[in-house]
């Protein structure tokens, strides 16, 4: 099973778990990633108070969904779900859920790897940060193109 | 045309979408992006430094040289901050 | 918090991912990796039935708590779980999670594919096979060594 | 001096575990697990081919010629199969 989901409410990543798993003997190994935001505080100490985040409908599926079917060519697995979440967080909120199964505990890592920093780069969504005397745009990361750059 | 606008490509420009007909000179993603920064003081403003502001055409990831070919959606956006 | 868990007990990932983010909003991700017992079949066409899974009672806690440690002085980790069950599984049951949480998520991914490599090779476990029509001890596998030899 | 055997080692020798009180020439796993070798027919199918057998002292992993030293507990199984 392949899933790609944009929205605005929490997930719950034990239940996408299983609902990858239900009913299958064949999965060896489930990996998750969960990202979360973070009260980080910006190099002049202002607090982060929520992340916004917007997105471009439409595209941000399509867009996933391209992601998880070029991961499906690189590694074989038997499920994948993305989750991302848009509008306004608060520090300890999930953003991003990415759930890869497959018989083997490396194609399920990598893959998961390989959505995480491909989402990163190419998924159309922009964070708004509030911060406590604050607002601005969050800058795009080059570590993060960096860390895409490596698949290559 | 439809053009999207995101982020603070979105708040520079004051607007989320509009309609444009460029005239046939405008053939690919830079060239319509150049074409735009003319409008005005928030899209001058968007398009001040043109290689920071990324695009899609239909929905899909276009290069500055990319031809807009019969594209009816194009988006324009700052680099991405998801995950 | 960094805990290790040998039991017997199905365990639930959901809740040992909540336990690491508690009432915590420094975590920016988490990476969990849930190894199951999966029907494979083997070349001579015997299913498995199940597995049951030896452990060196005291080696196996004190062995694991040793990789912890070790992942500690690698990755900037908040927090991190390894739960291995021992007994008998059927296809389908889990048999070991590793729960990693970091603000960064590439930390929080090398560190579970660290803990789960040196896992296999380190962890004083040995998987019995019941199948259809024989029983033998699986042999270490030469891949495993060399996905644990990478980390140096 | 304890032993423990684990999986197919416990298996061939019949035994979980036991006391044994090796000569002061047995020094190393390797000499330990020579000396084993000669209790009967379980022990030499178990240690037929030594270096498929692994060792822990006082539950930490050891070499063939990692020294005894004042180990009171020693463990020999076959290369784990965890995770």
């Amino acid at each position: 099973m392949f899933t790609v989901r944009i929205q605005a409410g929490q997930f719950d990543a034990a239940a996408e778990i299983a609902a990858l798993a239900q009913g299958r003997t064949d999965i060896g190994a489930v990996v998750t990633f969960t990202g979360l935001c973070r009260d980080d505080i910006a190099p002049g100490g202002a607090r982060l108070v929520a992340l916004t985040l917007e997105h471009y409908p439409g595209m941000a599926e399509e867009e996933i969904a391209r992601l998880v079917e070029e991961a499906r060519t690189r590694w074989p697995l038997t499920g994948a779900t993305v989750i991302h979440r848009f509008g306004r967080m608060i520090p300890g909120d999930n953003i991003v859920l990415v759930v890869t199964a497959s018989s083997h505990r490396t194609a399920a890592f990598e893959a998961a790897e390989f959505l995480m920093d491909w989402l990163k780069t190419r998924a159309p969504f922009w964070k708004l940060e509030e911060r406590e005397a604050a607002r601005s745009w969050v800058a795009a990361k080059d570590t993060d193109d960096t860390a895409a750059g490596r698949w290559g | 045309m439809k053009i999207l606008y995101f982020a603070w490509v979105r708040e520079r420009i004051g607007l989320e979408a509009e309609e444009v007909d460029p005239p046939a000179s405008v053939r690919t993603v830079a060239d319509l992006a150049a074409f735009l920064k003319e409008r005005g003081e928030g899209y001058a403003h968007a398009f001040e430094n043109p290689s920071v502001v990324r695009a899609a055409l239909d929905r899909t990831h276009a290069r500055p040289d990319t031809p807009l070919g019969a594209a009816r959606e194009v988006a324009f956006f700052p680099p991405m901050t998801g995950g």
